[in-house]
């Protein structure tokens, strides 16, 4: 086993709302973790601690073995977050949100395609404008996007929000794959029925502490 | 709780004595003892308070200027580089205003009118609005680290731009205008009674200032104190909450 | 006398404002640091 | 890959992101374009007489451009904003110098653009001629003032974005940074334009301070705008 993030006592402030009041959390590679808790509990903020966009108060942490607060811009490239919005640009096409994310990394126009395959947002799909798109349809989207980012951890808040069940099943075994292709993946879902399945292990955010 | 009470000290209690004297001193200098200028009158006495607050006011914005670069290159970043650079900023910001209503009323004795459009009186307008503006994303709000890195960048940003703006300025009056206002103070001839009161006004209001920004970065030290206590308290009511 | 007005005008507004900064900066000081702690106010 | 071709790899992908925005929304087109063009109009019924107008023509395209600027720049960075895109950036790692050198060159573009059609207002509606000379300084004066505008726009935009009271907050921070390229460009444009009876050659100087302040920003932007978009 080997642990791809590490925190310990970590407070993360919003303003002057302490969203993380001494958190510890280790998670493993290759683990497919579930955030639990209710909403406003902070598993939001400790996801964007664990990406490295949000700066830490007290505490100490490492992500794949890079320090959470002196080297926080090195985090960000190997992670990939999915917070509430999506970051797609809504005046872009579907293929032109994902390109524009391949081009910031050299992905091929190949690696583009099966991206948008996977994630069934190729066809006709590609060319409709983000605004035009259902809010699953954009979630996969910037799924896709991810994808061709090669993001070591996957952090995900709420992913399954907004998708009908074929969505949430094609989502569980995009998941899988890529668990199984090396990622690790860390989620945050109040629906813990739907989520437990996929998890292989749960942890519970509440009120800034960690179970 | 404290026994002591406000942001004073022994000796910040003693300065303040200094600077009010020398200030009383400067009054009965500059518009008693000394001599009314030969071109200028009585009107050369605004002088001694003009100059002074120009002068403190680029004081002012100096210090924020390398208080905000030895932030931003300290190693472990001190919040007290930051406050004293916003405590800096403020004054100069004050100074300004006074140096720009003083010399308005001047101009309007000398010229005629309480503005014109003349390379100094133009770049400090823009000098007063730039920090105007430090001073707004001072309070935007965010961590104090945010506040700290957010204004230091900008405060560095500024210390650059001033000098541009103000060369910009002069090549328009000087290329663009034959006929420049004349600089008030070159009509001036300064006897040895005049010189002094004007030193004597530059030397107070540097001790002032020293004065007002000690100060003024307490206050700003206790405020940033007071909501990291709050932050303390939500801190562990949270975590009480959790416990539950 | 227009000269006068305007000599004493600007000396006042200049003592009058420095004043009014002071007196205000003082008294914020005062009010906060009743509820200060020693170590809140580590120049005492 | 050298960290130099993959910070020009990832400008042109910001810059070609911004401009293909504008080609897919039109807002450029459709509303800042006749907000300037009707401000020129506007400023014609405000000043009516014939004489004054030609007389500062040059002025009152700069004072249309840096209005416009402002729409344009907060439009800029509410696309970044509306779902969290500019965010997803910072999250990826994607360096801020290329997204400032991106977004200043699409906004350079865009601005350029905006240029040509007030200064082809100006002549319409104000009576302007120019020689050949004046033709090329004013095509010079537009490139260098786009430059500098395009990239202290950027970066006090990036500043402005993500906090509350932007709309107020960027027009105090960046009108004052601008006076130099308002005073150059307008100058410059007046010597183009003969105005005034100026001639070609005093632009010129001007138009050096203008490429100063472009160099300076682009320069200073590069540097700054990281620590300022970051949280």
């Amino acid at each position: 086993m080997e642990p791809v993030i590490e925190l310990k006592g970590v407070v993360a402030v919003l303003g002057s709302f302490p969203a993380l009041a001494g958190i510890d959390l280790t998670v493993q590679r290759g683990e497919i973790l579930l955030l639990q808790g209710p909403n406003g509990a902070g598993k939001t903020s400790l996801l964007r601690v664990c990406a490295g966009l949000l700066p830490i108060e007290r505490g100490e942490g490492r992500v794949l073995g890079i320090d959470v607060t002196s080297q926080r811009e090195l985090i960000r490239a190997r992670v990939g977050l999915l917070g509430h919005s999506n970051g797609l640009y809504l005046d872009l096409t579907v293929e032109q949100n994902i390109m524009f994310w391949a081009a910031t990394v050299g992905a091929s126009d190949a690696e583009v395609a099966s991206a948008m395959k996977r994630m069934n947002v190729d066809g006709r799909l590609a060319k409709v404008k983000a605004s035009q798109l259902s809010a699953g349809q954009r979630r996969r989207t910037a799924l896709a996007s991810l994808i061709v980012r090669r993001a070591e951890i996957w952090l995900l808040d709420e992913p399954h929000a907004g998708l009908d069940a074929s969505g949430r099943d094609e989502l569980d075994g995009l998941l899988r794959d890529a668990v199984a292709a090396g990622a690790t993946v860390v989620l945050a879902s109040h629906e813990s029925e739907r989520a437990n399945g996929l998890a292989t292990r749960v942890v519970t955010v509440d009120g800034g502490g960690a179970r | 709780m404290s026994t002591h009470s406000g942001t004073g000290t022994k000796a910040t209690r003693g300065l303040g004595i200094i600077v009010l004297l020398m200030l009383i001193a400067l009054a009965f200098f500059g518009l008693v003892f000394s001599a009314e200028d030969v071109v200028q009158g009585s009107t050369v006495r605004i002088m001694y308070v003009h100059v002074p607050a120009i002068w403190v006011a680029y004081l002012a914005f100096g210090l924020t200027a390398v208080c905000s670069a030895v932030y931003l290159s300290g190693k472990n970043r001190s919040l007290a580089w930051d406050r004293v650079a916003g405590a800096s900023g403020e004054i100069g910001v004050l100074f300004v205003a006074v140096s720009l209503v003083t010399g308005s009323l001047w101009g309007r004795l000398t010229w005629g009118t309480y503005w014109v459009w003349d390379a100094r009186l133009t770049s400090t307008a823009f000098l007063f609005i730039t920090y105007i503006g430090y001073l707004a994303v001072r309070r935007l709000g965010g961590t104090h680290r945010q506040r700290a890195r957010r204004s230091s960048v900008l405060a560095l940003l500024a210390i650059v731009e001033i000098p541009l703006v103000h060369f910009s300025v002069n090549m328009w009056r000087s290329l663009h205008q034959s006929a420049s206002v004349a600089d008030p103070n070159a009509k001036v001839q300064l006897d040895g009674l005049m010189l002094f009161s004007l030193f004597l006004g530059l030397f107070a209001f540097t001790l002032l200032f020293v004065w007002l920004v000690l100060h003024r970065q307490r206050t700003l030290q206790l405020e940033d104190a007071f909501a990291d206590r709050g932050l303390d308290a939500a801190i562990a009511a949270r975590r009480e909450e959790a416990v539950k | 006398m227009e000269h006068a007005t305007f000599v004493i005008g600007s000396w006042v507004l200049t003592a009058g404002s420095l004043i009014a900064y002071a007196v205000w900066i003082i008294r914020r000081g005062r009010a906060l640091s009743k509820h200060a702690t020693n170590e809140e106010m580590p120049w005492t | 890959m050298t960290n130099t071709s993959l910070r020009r790899r990832i400008t042109f992908a910001v810059a070609r992101k911004d401009l293909r925005i504008e080609w897919n929304s039109r807002v450029l087109v459709n509303q800042v374009a006749p907000f300037a063009a009707i401000v020129m109009v506007l400023f014609a019924f405000a000043l009516d007489n014939d004489g004054i107008l030609q007389r500062v023509a040059p002025g009152l395209v700069w004072l249309a451009t840096l209005f416009s600027m402002l729409v344009v720049i907060q439009r800029s960075f509410s696309v970044e904003s509306a779902d969290g895109a500019l965010d997803a950036l910072r999250v990826a790692g994607v360096d801020p110098t290329a997204i400032f050198l991106g977004k200043s060159i699409a906004l350079m573009v865009q601005l350029f653009a905006l240029e040509a059609l007030l200064v082809g207002t100006a002549f319409v509606l104000y009576n302007i001629t120019m020689s050949p000379a004046g033709l090329v300084e004013a095509f010079v004066t537009m490139l260098t003032a786009t430059a500098g505008l395009a990239c202290v726009g950027t970066l006090y935009g990036g500043l402005a974005a993500g906090v509350r009271g932007r709309e107020t907050l960027l027009p105090l921070l960046l009108l004052p940074v601008v006076a130099p390229v308002l005073i150059g460009a307008t100058r410059a444009m007046e010597a183009a334009f003969g105005s005034g009876g100026a001639q070609v050659s005093e632009g010129w100087p001007w138009i050096g301070l203008l490429t100063v302040f472009a160099v300076l920003f682009i320069a200073l932007g590069s540097v700054a705008f990281g620590p300022l978009v970051d949280e």
